[in-house]
């Protein structure tokens, strides 16, 4: 546990790529905004993982081209997608009933802080933000069957970020499932971190180094 | 590739076992999964739950074919008058039976399929459905609490398909099959037409498919089940 | 209060009639299964008064000729109807939101008994009927902006079925605006039976007599 | 005749007062009923209450103009971030703001449009946007419990209209219109089309007419707010 910066691992296409690999096909996967968006570009069509948009989209597409945008067509993020074949358009109540309900097979999501017993602290500063938001994250980390978080490993000043407790205001207590970081994929059962991978070229003490729980092998 | 078209209705309805507790859709014969019903009055799983409107009219076909098999131990439904099989069981103490209010079994049923596991409501309030219910009062006002409900199956009938499953009804048979389709671990629909290549339009489909597990396509029976339930 | 049967005052189709007039244009009504259904027949096309249909249709029409019928479409009383133009079709869910959320004009059902406080029994008999069944009437009374009763003045045997309490089941509490008997058409307002008209010929006692409550002119 | 059709913004808009509880349909730019809300901002209601899922984005436009000619007493909303006039708003303490997890702030809206007057969902607890609530174990899980949302005014973008106030949408523009609908006591839908002769297929309506009471034909500027939006 130590405040060294980490610039091993892999770079951010490579984390977006690693989760990408374990997603099942078939499955109907939420992307959070930002990082964990980027994964969609790791998973072929033929695949046919479903991705769905918590503003009423389930079959989303790639980006269009220029001369492709339909305006009333964005995601989560508010930007232009596109539909594939077996699409379907909904409102936000039905689309937050399949994410409560249970539906959603995966969701990924990004993290400040993941603990030990997969309490997941990801909208807010303790401080409080500025402005504080808290989008469709507190629904999707309780409601979706399973929750990943993709994640650098530390802060960009080198504390940990996979904790024994939060001290970031929690999102959801107990909702992570696995983390995905540029050192490896975590999983959390039992009150604990276990180690699914490590990336190439780590060892667990390296990557201990740099975790502020108990990592087991 | 997603593929939820299955080829028969044995198929359809496999691991679907004893003690079950099953929704059916429909609001009498409009809607209702006939074909899927009376396949699994044939497969004959025992003690099961019938989450559905109505009890069936007839002990030909549907619910009423179910109970008359000797099937059900429990009916879940708002209005099972009309049904001379549910009819004689029941006075015979030989199936069980809670009857909800129309409009609260379709938001407890919506509930199960949102995550949501109970909620007020102003219906039944002071009357015998709500006897050993918790009741509430916010802004001057009196609500009985509403568990949700949730069912390991759901038997739903479509007008049209497509293998990601996405439904589309027709006239009034949508009623209760888009929410069951949500709150069941299994959902199984029977729909007139399957249609191929790249599916329903987006914008007209009305349960996704995300909620729907398999699909067989039958025709529908409608036509004769109304004439039935006419002539009965 | 007597055991007189009543055979004075409106026929049904007059009953029902009598109630349709005082439906505004472009309200939208759920008339419930039996004599209320009846109200339709009296309500021209041009008045665009929507009928709802619990079974998920808003815009109903007149029953089709025998070769015009579409046996998907069918009203709550599960008979073949007819789309008027504005229509539109929903689910269940949605169709009681409609109710439930207050967004019905009016509801009109039949009854068994009317207390002068407005409670409603039209469900089952107080020794609990051999099969009950309740549909939406529960919904519809709780609901519906009015509730408006149609029912004969007394039952079979002569005995008032506007009382001072129900002796049946209740529906619903303090739930019923107005009641339609052959005898004539009363408001329940303050916890007391308001005369707002008596059908023609009928006096004040004549129809009084027939009350089991007292009526205010 | 039922005609909800209105000539002018304006029109559309009478009769929102001071203080009145406003939703605003959209998701960012897509399904913001744009013209509508500009409109209401010259018209200039004070200490008006708005729920939307955003705060808007520019003060040339939608929520934000509002906010910036001082009209908005409070924020009930998922996500304010990328609204500049809000933030300085809200850090001089100037703007009231509750923040709702977007599907919890959704169900709270349906809710208030089906009569349902709270409800259970696990979103948010043991978090801070619950700490003043009421929780409840059900089935071993643990719940918060949420109050209903209704409103005075709804505005909301739809696609096409009809003359009896039937919605229908396009792409992902349903978003928060077809629940603001149903939970409003007025609700006001701008259209970039309203069509004639017998109005929508009834299969295809999103929005019943039923929870709509005026409909107002505009272009929608969609395409322009988007571009304003990623120039901003």
């Amino acid at each position: 546990m130590t405040g060294t910066p980490t610039s091993i691992g892999l770079d951010t296409a490579g984390m977006a790529k690693r989760l990408a690999d374990d997603i099942h096909d078939a499955w109907y996967v939420n992307l959070g905004v930002g990082l964990p968006t980027e994964v969609a570009n790791y998973v072929t069509e033929e695949r046919e993982v479903v991705f769905h948009s918590e503003n009423g989209i389930l079959g989303m597409g790639p980006t269009p081209g220029d001369n492709e945008i339909d305006p009333w067509l964005v995601n989560a993020g508010k930007k232009p997608v596109t539909l594939r074949p077996g699409a379907s358009l909904f409102h936000h109540a039905d689309s937050f009933a399949m994410i409560r309900g249970g539906h959603i097979d995966l969701c990924v999501l990004g993290g400040y802080e993941v603990s030990q017993a997969g309490d997941l602290a990801n909208w807010t500063t303790p401080s409080g933000d500025l402005m504080p938001a808290v989008g469709g994250a507190m629904d999707l980390a309780v409601g979706a069957k399973r929750t990943w978080i993709l994640m650098r490993h530390t802060t960009k000043d080198g504390q940990p970020k996979l904790v024994e407790t939060c001290t970031y205001p929690l999102t959801a207590p107990a909702a992570v499932d696995r983390v995905y970081t540029e050192l490896g994929v975590f999983e959390i059962r039992d009150g604990g971190l276990h180690v699914v991978s490590l990336s190439e070229g780590l060892d667990l003490e390296t990557v201990q180094a740099r975790t502020g729980a108990t990592l087991h092998a | 590739m997603i593929d939820k078209r299955v080829a028969s209705l044995t198929e359809a309805l496999e691991g679907i076992g004893d003690g079950a507790t099953v929704m059916i859709g429909g609001f009498g014969a409009v809607g209702q999964p006939d074909a899927l019903v009376d396949a699994l009055a044939e497969i004959g799983p025992r003690d099961l739950t019938i989450i559905a409107n109505n009890a069936g009219w007839s002990a030909e076909t549907g619910i009423s074919h179910l109970m008359a098999r000797g099937l059900v131990r429990k009916m879940i439904c708002s209005f099972p008058k009309g049904s001379e099989v549910f009819k004689s069981l029941y006075t015979a103490g030989k199936i069980e039976l809670e009857i909800v209010p129309q409009g609260t079994l379709a938001e407890r049923i919506r509930c199960g399929g949102a995550g949501i596991p109970a909620f007020f409501t102003a219906t039944g309030y002071q009357t015998k459905l709500s006897e050993s219910k918790e009741t509430r009062e916010f802004d001057g006002r009196h609500y009985v609490m509403e568990r949700s409900l949730t069912a390991d199956v759901a038997l739903v009938e479509a007008w049209k398909a497509d293998r990601w499953g996405n439904l589309i009804y027709r006239g009034s048979s949508r009623n209760f099959n888009p929410i069951m389709s949500m709150a069941a671990q299994l959902t199984i629909a029977q729909a007139s037409e399957i249609v191929d290549g790249d599916g329903l339009e987006p914008n007209a489909v009305v349960t996704p498919g995300i909620f729907v597990n398999r699909v067989v396509q039958v025709e529908s029976r409608v036509d004769d089940l109304l004439r039935a339930q006419k002539a009965s």
